[in-house]
């Protein structure tokens, strides 16, 4: 059973998450960098590569910010700080080993909840400007919600199933022995796509696609920017990471301790999404929302029945 | 005591969320109201002691409310609020009617000889909740399953233009649908 | 805290949004309106349900009744708006009405 | 009553706010009548053909329609650059089949590495434009053979983005034979996905042709897309049948389908510059 973390976890959450963002960060731009340029020669000059991200920080530090017409700047911002303040918010009930800053009885309704916020925030982020490009981003991610977020929902509420219980802790627990991913694998393929999809990135980016100029992000500049796309960074970093106390067991392992598990399972998780990413181009709404409602949707409440009846049976 | 201040906070966002509602030109401003609105009645629910209920009301509003801006966007003249106008009817009479209103249910709150608690709250409501949905109160949870059911057929039917006979010629035999936008079974 | 307090902040929400769905011309912004007096009778119930029976578990299911009212009030909603729109390019009650004639 | 909604209509049709003209409504694909916003897109950005503007009429995102339009093409006298062996060979000067290929192969791989970015497929897309200037810089053809032919097979082999852009642009080759299209536009007949699997396997074709120091064929004047020696330059047929395939597709299409045509703005100072040449 967890245990209630001490306050200092709250303090620790949110910088724990920014440093695993800012190392995945990295790695997604060494990759990238391996593409644009050829593999790298020396350490240093992939240490060069997977630090751009950070000098990319510096740099929209000190970047004016952007002004437009006749903009609406309090729902603009207010959709900016929405994201990683969602993404803490989500965070909040991810246990590190066997311990979350909070481990409430509808945790897993919490975190879709938090998440959630991220359809608004994309969309106050994409209208605040007055910009037809970035208003096209806005409204991409809703489709994107609408795509995404049912069989998402229909991802999570199979884990739950599987161990009768709203409480992220409780989910921990019933996977001593069996991971829910030996037995909901469809499930966990679908949580995975719906990561990436609220997270809009990589084969998700639809909303902040090249296409549109950068869709919602368009107008964003200096710390607005920062602060968007870092809090997709800890969007993407928060859902990957709780696709491991739903489905992969949290911090059960032989040997090492919960947190080393957990910290493991997770950079797993995350190396997988990035270089999985560098096969796919991006899913344009309009062909995934047919996959999604045709084929998904289906498919996870097929999953789902499998799980309710082997419940009921136990 | 930070129950109290909760509750008042809440409260006062509810209300003021409430009233900026109808006083935005900004159609995007008007439906962020009030979601603000009813994400502080998600949190009133939540220190009632309703956590699941709470937790999916502010779920739900959220998704509710950015789609609803989908469609004042689209559907609105002077979505951005860019050009003052309103568009109201009978202002003053409403204003009456639900000033009196207001005055009726709180004279009832006030005077009404509420019952005192009887019993106490269950370790876990949102099990009582389930319990009772998928128990006693089975009938309702049917009839809100095929309100549900019936409301997505509706609203498919009201808002499309184009039927199957439409997308797959009079004999339905085409083999893929006449769309002006292809979809991603490849059908 | 007190269920009169409760109860008052649900009347006041649920007049803001009387209000609203009683002067606005809108169809859109009259099913605000409606959500808001929803949002205050979801008020109402919980805090009946905590304060006067928490045993029992008839007030949240007034909860759930409200919160699917609300979906549902909002489908039709746009889903009728639409198809006005689409027949007449009216999107406000009164233009609706002078349909009738 | 009613007159306050019929005015605030009116007031819809006239205003000015902030100096912008507000959005007025007109019939569209999915019968709604919904706002139409004038967007210009281009004449710079990222992955665009450069100078080329589209006055798009979008309603949602989607472009209803669509007015092609480009920046003036300085009359410089300076051959366009993807097209310059080809249109030496015609004035009579020596080049090299080898010259010809790099430049073809580094077309394609340009015009592909563009289409992929606005695909959104990062990682090919900085493949094709790494390989591309290599070729273009005169590497050995060992140096480049195997890394581009393996790119050429992820391209071709994936399923994900045949999924993304079939049906895309559909220009069959009757259609593009009336407008005047010529090259691989024409030779692919169907749709973006057809057009980029022709750049690849015209770009895999090429290869032979690498460091083969013979001079140019007499007959072989078509250049990455399509015959210089026409009356017109290619990428103008490019442009003319740009406002037929945009017409009703989605703003995300229509950037795919733009790149997957990837006309060349350059080439419209051809017709000058030939003109010249033949005088």
């Amino acid at each position: 059973m967890p245990d209630a973390a001490p306050l200092w976890a709250t303090v620790v959450l949110p910088v724990a998450l920014a440093v695993a963002a800012v190392v995945t960060a990295g790695f997604d731009a060494l990759l990238s960098g391996s593409a644009e340029r050829g593999s790298a020669r020396t350490v240093r000059e992939a240490g060069l590569r997977a630090v751009a991200p950070l000098r990319e920080a510096l740099r929209l530090l000190v970047q004016q910010p952007r002004r437009t017409t006749a903009a609406d700047r309090l729902l603009g911002r207010l959709g900016v700080v929405l994201v990683p303040l969602a993404a803490v918010l989500a965070g909040a009930v991810l246990p590190w080993g066997f311990r979350a800053v909070s481990d409430p009885s509808v945790g897993i309704v919490w975190f879709n909840a938090m998440e959630a916020l991220a359809w608004a925030a994309v969309w106050l982020a994409g209208w605040g400007p007055n910009s037809a490009l970035s208003l096209i981003g806005g409204y991409r991610f809703l489709a994107q919600g609408l795509a995404y977020e049912l069989p998402h929902m229909f991802a999570i509420t199979t884990a739950a199933l599987g161990a009768e219980s709203l409480r992220v802790g409780d989910v921990v627990a019933a996977q001593e022995g069996l991971w829910f991913v030996v037995w909901m694998p469809a499930a966990f393929v679908v949580y995975l796509l719906s990561a990436l999809a609220m997270a809009f990135w990589g084969p998700f980016e639809y909303p902040l696609s090249r296409d549109a100029a950068g869709g919602a992000a368009t107008e964003l500049a200096g710390v607005d920017r920062l602060v968007f796309l870092g809090g997709r960074w800890l969007l993407l970093v928060v859902t990957a990471g709780f696709s491991v106390p739903l489905f992969l067991g949290g911090g059960q392992g032989p040997l090492l301790p919960g947190w080393a598990w957990t910290l493991i399972k997770t950079a797993a998780v995350l190396m997988l999404l990035v270089a999985g990413r560098r096969a796919l181009p991006v899913l344009r709404m309009e062909r995934y929302m047919e996959v999604a409602w045709m084929v998904m949707v289906p498919l996870t409440l097929l999953q789902a029945l499998f799980v309710a009846v082997v419940v009921l049976n136990r | 005591m930070l129950d109290d201040v909760i509750f008042w906070v809440l409260a006062l966002l509810a209300v003021a969320g409430g009233v900026m509602v109808f006083r935005f030109d900004s159609m995007a401003r008007a439906t962020y109201a009030l979601l603000t609105s009813l994400l502080c009645v998600g949190g009133e629910v939540l220190l009632l002691g309703l956590d699941y209920l709470g937790v999916v009301i502010v779920l739900m509003m959220t998704i509710e409310m950015a789609i609803m801006a989908v469609f004042m966007v689209m559907y609105m003249m002077n979505p951005a609020g860019l050009m003052p106008m309103t568009m109201v009817h009978n202002k003053k009479g409403a204003a009456v009617i639900c000033a009196a209103v207001f005055a009726v249910l709180a004279a009832g709150i006030l005077l009404a000889p509420w019952p005192s608690r009887r019993g106490k709250p269950s370790d876990d409501p949102t099990m009582d909740l389930g319990l009772s949905l998928m128990g006693p109160q089975m009938l309702t949870m049917m009839t809100l399953g095929l309100a549900l059911f019936a409301t997505i057929v509706a609203t498919v039917v009201l808002a499309t233009r184009r039927g199957r006979y439409d997308r797959f010629g009079d004999d339905l035999k085409a083999r893929t649908a006449d769309d002006a936008v292809r979809g991603g079974t490849g059908r | 805290m007190s269920l009169e307090l409760f109860l008052l902040l649900a009347a006041a929400l649920f007049s803001i949004g009387l209000f609203g769905a009683l002067t606005q011309q809108s169809i859109v912004m009259l099913m605000m309106g409606l959500e808001l007096m929803l949002g205050g009778i979801i008020v109402g119930a919980a805090a009946v349900w905590h304060y006067i029976a928490p045993a029992a578990a008839d007030g949240q299911v007034l909860v759930v009744l409200a919160v699917t009212v609300m979906a549902v009030e909002m489908a039709i909603g746009f889903a009728v708006v639409t198809a006005l729109f689409r027949a007449r390019e009216v999107d406000m009650t009164d233009m609706a009405a002078e349909l009738k004639e | 009553m009613g007159h306050m909604g019929h005015m605030g209509h009116e007031m819809h049709t006239m205003g000015q706010v902030a100096g912008l003209p507000m959005a007025e409504r007109g019939d569209d694909r999915d019968e709604l009548r919904l706002d139409q916003l004038h967007v210009p897109i281009g004449p710079a950005l990222s992955n665009w053909p450069a100078g080329l503007i589209l006055r798009l009429t979008l309603q949602g995102d989607v472009v209803q329609d669509v007015a092609v339009d480009h920046l003036r093409v300085p009359s410089v006298h300076r051959l366009p650059f993807w097209d310059e062996p080809w249109l030496r060979a015609a004035q009579g000067e020596k080049v090299t089949r080898d010259r010809a290929a790099r430049r073809r192969c580094a077309a394609h791989l340009d015009s592909a590495g563009r289409l992929l970015a606005v695909v959104g497929w990062d990682d090919v897309a900085a493949r094709c434009r790494r390989l591309r200037d290599e070729v273009l810089s005169g590497a050995p053809r060992e140096g480049v053979d195997g890394d581009l032919r393996r790119t050429v097979r992820r391209v071709g082999r994936s399923r994900p983005l045949r999924w993304s852009i079939a049906g895309l642009g559909e220009l069959s080759a009757d259609r593009a034979r009336a407008v005047g299209v010529t090259g691989p536009a024409l030779a692919a007949d169907g749709d973006a996905y057809n057009r980029l699997l022709m750049w690849m396997s015209e770009v895999e074709r090429g290869l032979d042709g690498l460091d083969d120091a013979r001079p140019l064929a007499p007959d072989d004047r078509t250049g990455p897309r399509g015959r210089v020696d026409g009356p017109r330059p290619p990428s103008q047929a490019l442009l003319d049948v740009l406002p037929e395939l945009l017409t009703g597709a989605e703003f995300a299409c229509a950037r795919i389908i733009v790149a997957s045509l990837d006309p060349d703005l350059d080439e419209l100072a051809l017709a000058s510059v030939s003109g010249a040449a033949h005088a």
